[in-house]
């Protein structure tokens, strides 16, 4: 995917995580999907962006809102789907769960449930990239709440001082689950300014436009593979829907999330690919169908494959 | 008598002593504006304001660090663990500040405070969400923990937990927060450190608390339908743990199974066991019988989940094998 | 044979391991230019450089979390805590991260790397300094715990430890590391998971690992001149650990005595003791006698301290309240 | 001690310092003074520059290397040696130990061994005043090795969000234990900047110039007790010895020390006080004697203290 974009396969991406997570929702009505879904409705143009720069030697390490970037990494939407409903076929044999994605022979290396948990675990995959001399890089993603566990702030110190080859990638949409983050951060809503604490370099980037964000991601990614150690990247971005599907919003005003489903890149993205001439109507229709059948052959998948065996639960506990 | 469920038995506690006593307050993650992530505290902020319920950043080592500073000055805090597996962030504050700090400093400070947590398995959250670190902090001197099975217990327990002058870490089973249950009017409060025999019988006696008290429960009907004659003990607290209840039951019964609903290694119920054992081993017709869930990280899918959390019939099991009852 | 100290067979193990395998190195606070706070690292920055002698900030959750990367990714990292007492700000990478990650992943996923430090009381550090949390990791399913109790076995874990595909805990005893012991000239390895008989005997059987050996051998002496025929059992791994070796020795003697340095209350000789207990129970004359110190904070003043620990004597006096001997 | 400074009673107290410190160096080596020790020798003008500024409302929080901090802070100086000597009539009738010192009464809120743990201790103690509405305030000495670990800057957020009345007073004797902070932190030796991250107050002060540091100290204290919340102070300092008693200083060369030595309070600061006329050499001459005297007389005190009782170990376990 290095090298030259393929600006429609970037819609296709982003319509994939959409379709795939109104699928999500639909199924834990159900009772079929269970335990805590965090949608990534919303954020898919920063995902699939950041993701679009990346090469097959490089990491992908996310948090428990994970579906997008395991998506736009190429994992297996079959797999991912029977994952969530904790099926034999799933990535982790139905084991991890939504929040517990993992795809090792695709560099996802985790959904991680707890909090800036995954970031010392980014950091070490760098670590190793470095320590074996390759050109590998790690983008580590995680939410402004993240920002405010210790772990994080260790983490950048140590990345800096040993000069990793890591993309610290944060996805700022606003909210820490119920909380607005200028009710619990000083500082106001900016984080990449403190990153010069760290001397890391760090941008800010609009997270609604996809194309937006490839390009600072690139640009970063050609840092750090030209060994400047780590870098950081904020996008400003929304998550649509709830943190959870437990989540009633009350926290929030229906007006402030209007305001930001005007810029849905999957609403202004293909627009803009028609104004450019990028794309005709009928090609963007074409991904719609087929990525609607994709996506509902995914739940079919799911839901036709076998529960895990009883006697796996002793399985994966040592190696 | 009134039927509440065991979160507004919990909220009816932590409501009257906010009301009575300015100096307790509340800490935690989304408790306010958002209502508590298992909606324990909601409609607090709105009665008591935005000093008394305070809404915190997710920096767990921070806050619970601030709550025991905030108790060594005087004041009751209320800290809320939106999960108690979001504590192992914080537990050098809990072990190595809180329950350290009065006899670091020679019994000059004390530290009342209460920490509660939703705890335990069962609803499909994996292996980082799931988890009973209770059983760990039970085993910490200079502190309390206690872990109600039903709505009375949890408002008497929670009474009681606000008024003690140490750290007392309350471990609320998730899965028991809708259950519903009679609570007279009074103020009565539960001893923290004693347990409650919640069915009497001569034949056997069985151990648990929290939410193992349902299986638990379950398989002592199964036994009195087959002419078992049941004593069932709900430990309340964890620590200190009440071994001479236990002991006197097992003098009258002697057998003994111990349930815990949380993994079968280690844990509260090991203790209990090793100490049951060096005390009443005369009394005992057969080893203590340990019953927990399945020593493996907990998994996502329903039906993995399911067998790995210990259920009635292990607990039917384990009294077969134990006594052949 | 040479005799050597444990800090140097702990050594030794290390550097075959740096010289042999270049996908191992280390990581940790003051191990490179100070040489370690116990001196286990001295010399290693100076042979195989700053790459695999890293010195990190006093960031344990960080650096132990990128351990954790870097054994997924494939590398065997040996990453060291000052003492175990700073391990607890980094439990929840180890717990949550390194033991669940191959389970959360279906199999995907292998952690091929040690976390060592020293552990325990007996140099009046006080409260926050000298405790003992390999008795919660060894609770923890998906890692290894093992724990050394004389050079030989320091040796031969710890080259187990590196060459194991898991995550492995080595808890080192603070006040072992001067200890002396002969050490043969081969590639000897010790089998994590598999106790030791130290002592064969047929009259009593007790049980000990790590610091606790040395008051358990003075005990043992001490019944052996009283013509008591005494088995001694060094558990060496604390998980998985070694019931089978217990079991066998306590049908040859029917008699059993469970000793750890640490605090009494929970920690593995609860778990050893409940299991014990209910597995062998018929080949027992008399209780699971189980011996630790004191269940208060570590104080620091000597004579404080020296009353906390458990020493032979109360050994001694566990044998006669249990055994009469 | 607010109001007007009496310039020689700095002195006295620096000077204090130092003695108490080799005195406790001496019965280290004799056995009489056992675990970890660390000494505060080098650092002594922080201290009690910064701790003169206080009131009786006010707390003080310190760490591990605590001695300076609780002498500035008034502790008794007879039962501060006692408890280094582990006798019944210590600060924590022998249970605490070097690295925790408390005496509530005065307002010394310990003496904390896990590195930066003390911090959020702080932030609870500021809280209760805020929550009092008294006009006290606290301030939490820490190391520059404590800023890396993530608890800082949890609490940092916390305070700066929740305007605390706590003084951050940073201690940067650059080194961490045996790690000069260039090796094991990005973004150079200056900590203070950082906190615009935070958005609070941050000044940087000569920590080898106690007069100096009141100055600074007294700024930062008027504005909190002003309701301007957290201020950071970054003092420059160095300890002229080991980490503790058993660093052999193998990680550094002499001619640094030396080279700091030439700034050592216990001379300079006497020397200017003669220059500038406010005091006359024979008013040094007898606070030495005096003070010489008081650290003999605590060391006879603790010596001939007893021991506690044995039952002692069940006490103030629970309240
Ligand atoms: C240490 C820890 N504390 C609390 C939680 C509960 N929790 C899960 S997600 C979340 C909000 C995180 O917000 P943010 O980092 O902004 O990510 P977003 O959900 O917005 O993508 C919280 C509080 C947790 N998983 N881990
Ligand atoms: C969490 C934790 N990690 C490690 C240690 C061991 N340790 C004690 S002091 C120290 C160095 C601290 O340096 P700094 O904060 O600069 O304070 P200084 O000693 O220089 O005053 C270390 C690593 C500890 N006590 N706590
Ligand atoms: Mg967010
Ligand atoms: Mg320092």
């Amino acid at each position: 995917m290095t090298g030259k974009v393929d600006r429609l396969d970037l819609f296709r991406q982003m319509y994939l995580v959409r379709q795939f997570e109104i699928a999500c929702g639909e199924n834990y009505s159900k009772g079929l999907i269970r335990g805590f879904l965090h949608l990534y409705t919303g954020q898919e143009a920063t995902g699939v962006g950041a993701i679009s720069t990346l090469g097959d030697n490089d990491y992908v390490v996310s948090h428990y809102r994970d579906h997008g970037h395991a998506l736009a990494r190429g994992v297996d939407v079959n797999r991912l789907m029977a994952e969530l409903f904790g099926r034999a076929t799933g990535t982790s044999k139905g084991k991890g769960g939504s929040m517990h994605i993992f795809d090792v022979a695709k560099g996802f290396m985790g959904g991680h449930a707890i909090v800036a948990g995954q970031l010392p675990l980014a950091a070490g995959l760098a670590l190793a990239q470095q320590y074996n001399k390759t050109d590998g890089l790690t983008i580590c993603f995680f939410g402004d709440g993240a920002t405010n566990q210790g772990i994080y702030h260790e983490t950048m110190n140590l990345a800096a001082v040993w000069k990793l080859p890591i993309l610290f990638f944060l996805e700022n949409n606003m909210y820490g689950m119920g909380t607005s983050i200028e009710r619990v951060r000083a500082g106001g809503i900016d984080f990449y300014p403190g990153m010069a604490t760290y001397e890391i370099p760090a941008a800010e980037v609009d997270g609604m436009d996809v194309l937006a964000v490839r390009e600072a991601t690139e640009l970063a990614v050609a840092r750090i593979r030209n060994g400047e150690g780590p870098q950081f990247i904020e996008a400003k971005t929304f998550r649509f829907v709830g943190h959870s599907l437990a989540d009633g919003q009350k926290y929030r005003g229906q007006e402030e999330v209007k305001e930001w489903e005007r810029r849905d890149p999957i609403n202004v993205y293909p627009t803009r690919l028609l104004e450019m001439g990028i794309a005709k109507s009928d090609q963007i229709d074409q991904i719609k169908t087929e990525v609607d059948e994709v996506v509902a052959k995914a739940v079919e998948f799911a839901e036709q494959s076998p529960e895990p065996e009883l006697s796996e639960i002793h399985n994966d506990v040592l190696a | 008598m009134p039927e509440i469920t065991l979160r507004d038995a919990l909220k009816r506690a932590i409501k009257e002593a906010l009301e009575s006593d300015p100096s307790v307050f509340m800490m935690g993650e989304d408790i306010g504006e958002y209502g508590g992530a298992y909606a324990v505290t909601d409609g607090l902020l709105k009665k008591f304001g935005p000093d008394r319920i305070k809404d915190t950043p997710i920096s767990e080592q921070a806050f619970v660090g601030a709550g025991i500073g905030a108790a060594v000055a005087g004041l009751r805090p209320i800290v809320e663990f939106m999960s108690i597996s979001f504590s192992l962030v914080a537990f050098d504050q809990i072990v190595n500040m809180a329950a350290n700090l009065r006899y670091m400093s020679g019994g000059q400070i004390s530290v009342p405070m209460v920490i509660r947590a939703p705890t335990g398995a069962g609803v499909q959250l994996g292996a980082t969400h799931s988890q009973s670190f209770e059983t760990w902090l039970a085993e910490v001197p200079g502190m309390k923990v206690v872990c109600p099975s039903n709505p009375y217990d949890a408002l008497g327990l929670m009474r009681s937990a606000i008024k003690d002058n140490n750290p007392v870490f309350v471990a609320e089973p998730a899965l028991l927060y809708g259950e519903k249950g009679e609570i007279p009017d009074d103020d009565y409060e539960i001893e923290i450190g004693k347990a409650d025999v919640t069915r009497e019988g001569s034949d056997i006696t069985l151990v648990s608390y929290g939410y193992g008290m349902r299986p638990t429960n379950e398989a002592a009907d199964k036994l009195t339908e087959r002419g078992v004659s049941v004593e069932v003990i709900d430990l309340r607290s964890l620590s200190p743990f009440d071994i001479d209840s236990i002991v006197s039951s097992v003098q009258k019964t002697n057998r003994v199974v111990l349930i815990d609903n949380a993994r079968r290694n280690g844990g509260v119920m090991a203790e209990v066991a090793a100490d049951l054992q060096q005390c009443a081993s005369e009394w005992l017709d057969g080893p203590v019988m340990r019953v927990g869930s399945v020593d493996v990280p907990w998994p996502y899918s329903r039906s993995l989940e399911q067998e790995v959390l210990m259920d009635a019939d292990d607990v039917l099991v384990a009294v077969a094998e134990g006594y052949g009852l």
